[in-house]
């Protein structure tokens, strides 16, 4: 399912959409599939599949360690794409976030046209610009899938309006300068970065990057149009001391973001 | 000699607008988060200001000269000359200040820096000479320096870490991935990430992001400049062959830029090929790795069939990178420079020698140059006589190195004086 | 600017025929076996004619050129000038080849080898430095070398046994008396004897019998003679005091004698006071010894009411010396020139002040000088005003001191990286 | 005892003088009187006392090492002149050898004096040639002190003549080129030596470094008038449990060489 549609919902409910992030193999193979499950029943409208890498030059170091764990488990494209499938199977949006090396290497046609027939949304590239993105806009275009590209606060407003120009599905918006990690209190960069992008394009804007609890939520969600949530997740995952209480956990999170997100 | 080439993409081997080499999409680029993309255009326009600012290229010379100890002399060592057959020159980088070519790109970076306004740099390092090189021009010009460097590194570099430290640097132990140099490039590139208003990332080779590789090519490129007037004007020769050890590619692309234009000049770069590139454990990256994109650069990778990058080996830490700058891998698809691999043992038979036959101890990474050059000097000698000339690239000295060949060869314990007979 | 004075003896200052500094009987001479005569008479001739012959003199230079990296650069230190309100100026021997101004001596000495067709040499070596110098010289004119250790300093120093069996030296421990640097003399002297019509010894520092202290100061006084014209180019003036740190007394001698006849300069020697002139753990041999004979020359020693020689401490190992070379004394006891001892404590402190505002990391025993330097430099700002100057001589590089450095200021151990906030 | 006395007694006898060496206070300070004391009644016609020095140039690891031992037992030039006394009151000759800081520190006037006092007959001086000898030389000369000056092959005949003229006593002819040890067959660099200095002076020559036995004593006797003995005396020593076997050793060896020197 597009993100298109994701939104066309949460607007009509009047509020943000809550975009939960895990890396695919996540505690490991089999667990990643009920754990982003898990998350949508708890009432995540959309998931982004991580691509785990060994170079995850943007994620924190809870990330890190959840895609560590996901690569050491074995985790393969393949499994991605199984867990994309598991999303989509529930009626949720899924999008897969990655760096740029991995599809490069896989092909950038075969990986869009996998994602295609696993039912993905499209992809979330935290190291590929629009301006370095031909083949990946090319081999997007041609099947509709979403290009989810960054903007940050140190973006001019000449690039923010060249990337969501170039964006489809919604434009995500980093919302401190930064790396992934969760944070007590959100930025005071997001909300004027969120209203630059509005003012050069109808997409959504999605706000990410240091959302913990549905306080925080709330808020980004007075001003964002979904509010994307990963550092939380995982680090929900790495605490539990076993899959059914990791399960339990990623609940309790999605159920309070997604009470925020409506309280926004 | 140490003169800046006043005005940078005027040749056909720069790199475009972009950071594409040889044509767009094929080499370079910039493959980076958002967040520094206005940091990099920052950096790429205080870069050309600064070129064809007099008083910057003036600055740059002096603190080369008075402070690097530049311009490095060319040295022709006669006794390897006698064993190969024909003239070898080395470029001494090791007689720079902190021992290697590395001091040419810190100094030009940490005078960008100054320029810009910027307080703090930041580096990553992997056996710790970057990081003891950026340390060195962070004390020189009162910035505030942190180095990131693979927690691994830093346990087996301990007197690299304490070298920074007196240098006043803080050193930041990366404990994610690997723990090793390219773990540390992801860990500066975050801290970049959130510190770009006020913090310079001091990149250590000639590779990452354009403008990196173009940028650190124009600080290093006097290693070159210099040899190339000094072959002329010691030996009224160009060299046959020029040749340099590759690992991000600074020293190399540093002797290279002078002589691309000079056809007849054969160029060779040595990758380091660890065990032998038939087994899993090398770092010959051009050789064995495929295209793809690291660290910001679209280049040749070590990686697997899905684009996990493969952790390299090297006994050299400095040539112990899965990567290469972006210019090499287009040198190398064009032609212009031949990249060859040398093994662990190869260069370690190559530091022995020289270091007994002309009393020069090189760092390891320049072993691989001196090994290569020697077998290029061997071919050439048959080829030409003895008239022919390769200059190699000595690119830093080998004092960081003496724990690696203590236990490599079984050196350090003196021999028992007996009662004289 | 590294040209030889091809009149050696033409000063007030020089020896007379018979090594006497000062006048006949007071500092100098030859004391030592009668064996060992003929040797030093050879040498003594050799030395002169070699002085004379522009064949030698060129050779020289253009080995101190290319291979060494001379001239080494005068360096302003800015942020130390900001510091103690005059201009401090650093003559950067730590860009040499091998890290020291010892190059300088064992490149004169082993080209005088050649000269006089042996084809041994031997040398003692403290800490391993001029162990070291010779090794690399001994390799580079295709020399056999032998070098004396005392076995205490090789089991402390074993990187530097093998930096110096690398370059082709064999290295013989000493195990009598402290067996250290002054033993290590001692059995060098022993296979001279035993050896010396085919071997040369290439003695450390500008002590020892006639004529090494002369012929030392021949072959390092280019330091001097280049920080004179460097700073009268550079600064269009002579400098106010001038300072360096004194073991055996080369580096110091090399820097002193082109300014003895300048009579405005002021200047200063420092010795290692080590735990404080006023405990029994220092080398400060002019300030705290008493004239008597020591490895072959008459000078300050540190010595018992009945001529036993007493060990000298030192955090410097190249200052561990309980003699002083011959010349030192002289212009100590005429007034020309003054010493006085900086403790351990101070020099540390100076190492560690230089490495954080200028990048360098000066050898401790550097660091005497760089202590003793800036009280000077003080002092005479405060006379004279900002525009006074002090010319350092950084006799080398401290990477071989890393080691003391990390135990001394508790280093090496990297800070751990927390979750970013 | 003057050294000449010595040789007008070995002269007479047609036969070289037997010259022992061993240093003051070892192996330790009362042992070294009975040492030298068994080494004279054992056939030495004069003993070489040693004053251990800290920086023993010409000296090899025996006698270093003899030395080492006298001076950790806290051996003074106080000891030096005791050890000459019990010498000179059994009637042979005690010559000092010493390196000669010890001699200039501890003033020469003073040091001639006492030594003179002591009942010694002079100084062999390994590390002052006659020609930076000035102060010892008028102190010698004002005692009738002998000076011992030594000769190498490797001296010139200009300074041989120089040397002997200047000697008093003998001339030491060091028989090799090299330090003090034993070597198992003697040099034939000492009879060429021997004969240069021979054709400057009549003094008589003696020869030491590296005899160890009677055959080589022997040997030594045939051209020269003198055979001096050190580094064998230091190992019989070195060699033995105790002071009784030591003095036994001492006296074997001496037996041995004085009988080689009668043979010669
Ligand atoms: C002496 C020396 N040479 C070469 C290298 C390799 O780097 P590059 O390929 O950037 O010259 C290093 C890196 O540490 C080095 O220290
Ligand atoms: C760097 C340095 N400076 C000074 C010295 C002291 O020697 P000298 O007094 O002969 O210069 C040494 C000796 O090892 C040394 O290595």
């Amino acid at each position: 399912m597009s993100c298109a549609r994701v939104f066309e919902t949460t607007r009509a409910e009047g509020r943000a959409a809550l975009v939960g992030y895990l890396p695919a193999g996540f505690p490991d193979k089999r667990g990643s599939l009920d754990a982003v499950r898990a998350m949508v029943d708890a009432g995540c409208d959309a998931i982004e599949v991580g691509l785990p890498y060994t170079d995850p030059v943007i994620d924190g170091p809870t990330v890190q360690a959840a895609a560590q764990q996901a690569l050491d488990a074995g985790t393969r494209i393949d499994d991605v794409m199984r867990t994309v499938e598991a999303v989509a199977s529930t009626g949720a949006t899924a999008v897969v976030m990655t760096y740029w090396n991995p599809v490069e290497r896989y092909g950038v046609e075969r990986f869009a046209q996998e994602l295609l027939d696993a039912g993905g949304a499209g992809l979330i590239t935290p190291d590929l610009t629009p301006d370095f993105a031909p083949e990946w806009i090319a081999a997007a275009d041609a099947r509709d899938l979403d290009k989810i590209f960054l903007v940050a606060p140190s973006s001019t407003d000449e690039r923010i309006a060249m990337t969501t120009a170039a964006s489809r599905g919604f434009v995500y918006a980093t919302a401190v300068m930064g790396v992934t990690g969760t944070r007590t209190t959100t930025s005071d960069l997001a909300e004027p970065l969120v209203a630059r992008a509005r003012a050069t394009t109808d997409l959504p804007i999605g706000v990410g990057l240091g959302v913990s609890n549905g306080d925080q939520a709330a808020e980004i969600a007075g001003f964002a149009d979904a509010v994307i949530v990963g550092s939380a997740f995982c680090r929900a995952v790495l605490d539990a001391p076993d899959l059914p209480s990791a399960l339990r956990g990623l609940s309790t999170l999605a159920e309070d973001l997604a009470a925020g997100v409506r309280r926004g | 000699m140490t003169t800046l080439d006043p005005a940078p993409g005027a040749s056909r081997f720069d790199a475009d607008e972009h950071g594409w080499f040889g044509e767009p999409g094929l080499f370079g680029g910039r493959f980076i988060p958002e967040a520094l993309v206005s940091a990099l255009e920052e950096l790429t326009d205080a870069w050309h200001e600064a070129m064809a600012d007099p008083a910057f290229i003036a600055d740059f010379e002096q603190v080369q000269r008075e402070y690097a100890g530049l311009p490095s002399p060319l040295f022709h060592a006669r006794r390897l000359s006698d064993r190969v057959g024909c003239r070898v020159l080395l470029k001494r980088e090791d007689l720079n200040h902190t021992g290697a070519h590395k001091i040419r790109n810190v100094i030009g970076q940490a005078l960008l820096t100054r320029r810009m306004g910027k307080q703090r740099v930041i580096a990553e390092t992997g056996a710790g000479q970057h990081g003891v090189a950026t340390a060195t021009a962070a004390a020189y010009f009162g910035l505030d320096c942190t180095v990131y460097m693979g927690a691994v590194d830093t346990r087996r570099q301990a007197l690299n870490v304490a070298r920074m430290q007196l240098l006043g640097a803080k050193v930041v132990p990366v404990d994610s991935g690997s723990a090793t140099l390219k773990d540390a490039i992801n860990e500066a590139m975050r801290d970049w990430v959130a510190s770009v208003d006020h913090t310079a990332y001091l990149f250590g080779t000639a590779a990452g992001p354009h403008p990196f590789p173009s940028l650190v090519r124009d600080f290093v490129r006097g290693t070159g400049d210099e040899a190339r007037a000094q072959c002329l004007e010691q030996y009224g020769v160009l060299p046959d062959a020029i040749a340099a050890c590759v690992g991000g590619g600074s020293n190399a692309i540093g002797l290279f830029t002078a002589f691309l234009d000079d056809a007849e000049v054969e160029i060779y770069g040595f990758e380091a090929a660890g065990d032998g590139v038939d087994t899993p454990r090398h770092a010959a990256t051009i050789h064995s790795g495929a295209s793809g994109v690291l660290h910001g650069a679209r280049t040749y990778v070590l990686q697997d069939d899905e684009g996990q990058t493969i952790e390299s080996h090297s006994i050299s830490a400095g040539l112990d990178y899965p990567g290469v700058g972006p210019q090499h891998a287009q040198l190398a698809h064009s032609g212009r420079a031949t990249y060859l691999p040398v093994t662990d043992a190869e260069a370690m038979e190559a530091f022995a020698l020289l270091a007994r036959t002309e009393g020069i101890i090189p760092a390891i990474e320049s072993s691989h140059a001196v090994a290569g050059g020697l077998r290029v000097a061997e071919r050439i000698a048959t080829e030409k006589g003895p008239e022919a000339t390769v200059l190699i690239n000595l690119s830093g000295r080998g004092d960081k190195d003496m724990g690696t060949a203590i236990e490599y060869f079984g050196l350090g314990e003196a021999e028992t004086a007996g009662e004289p007979a």
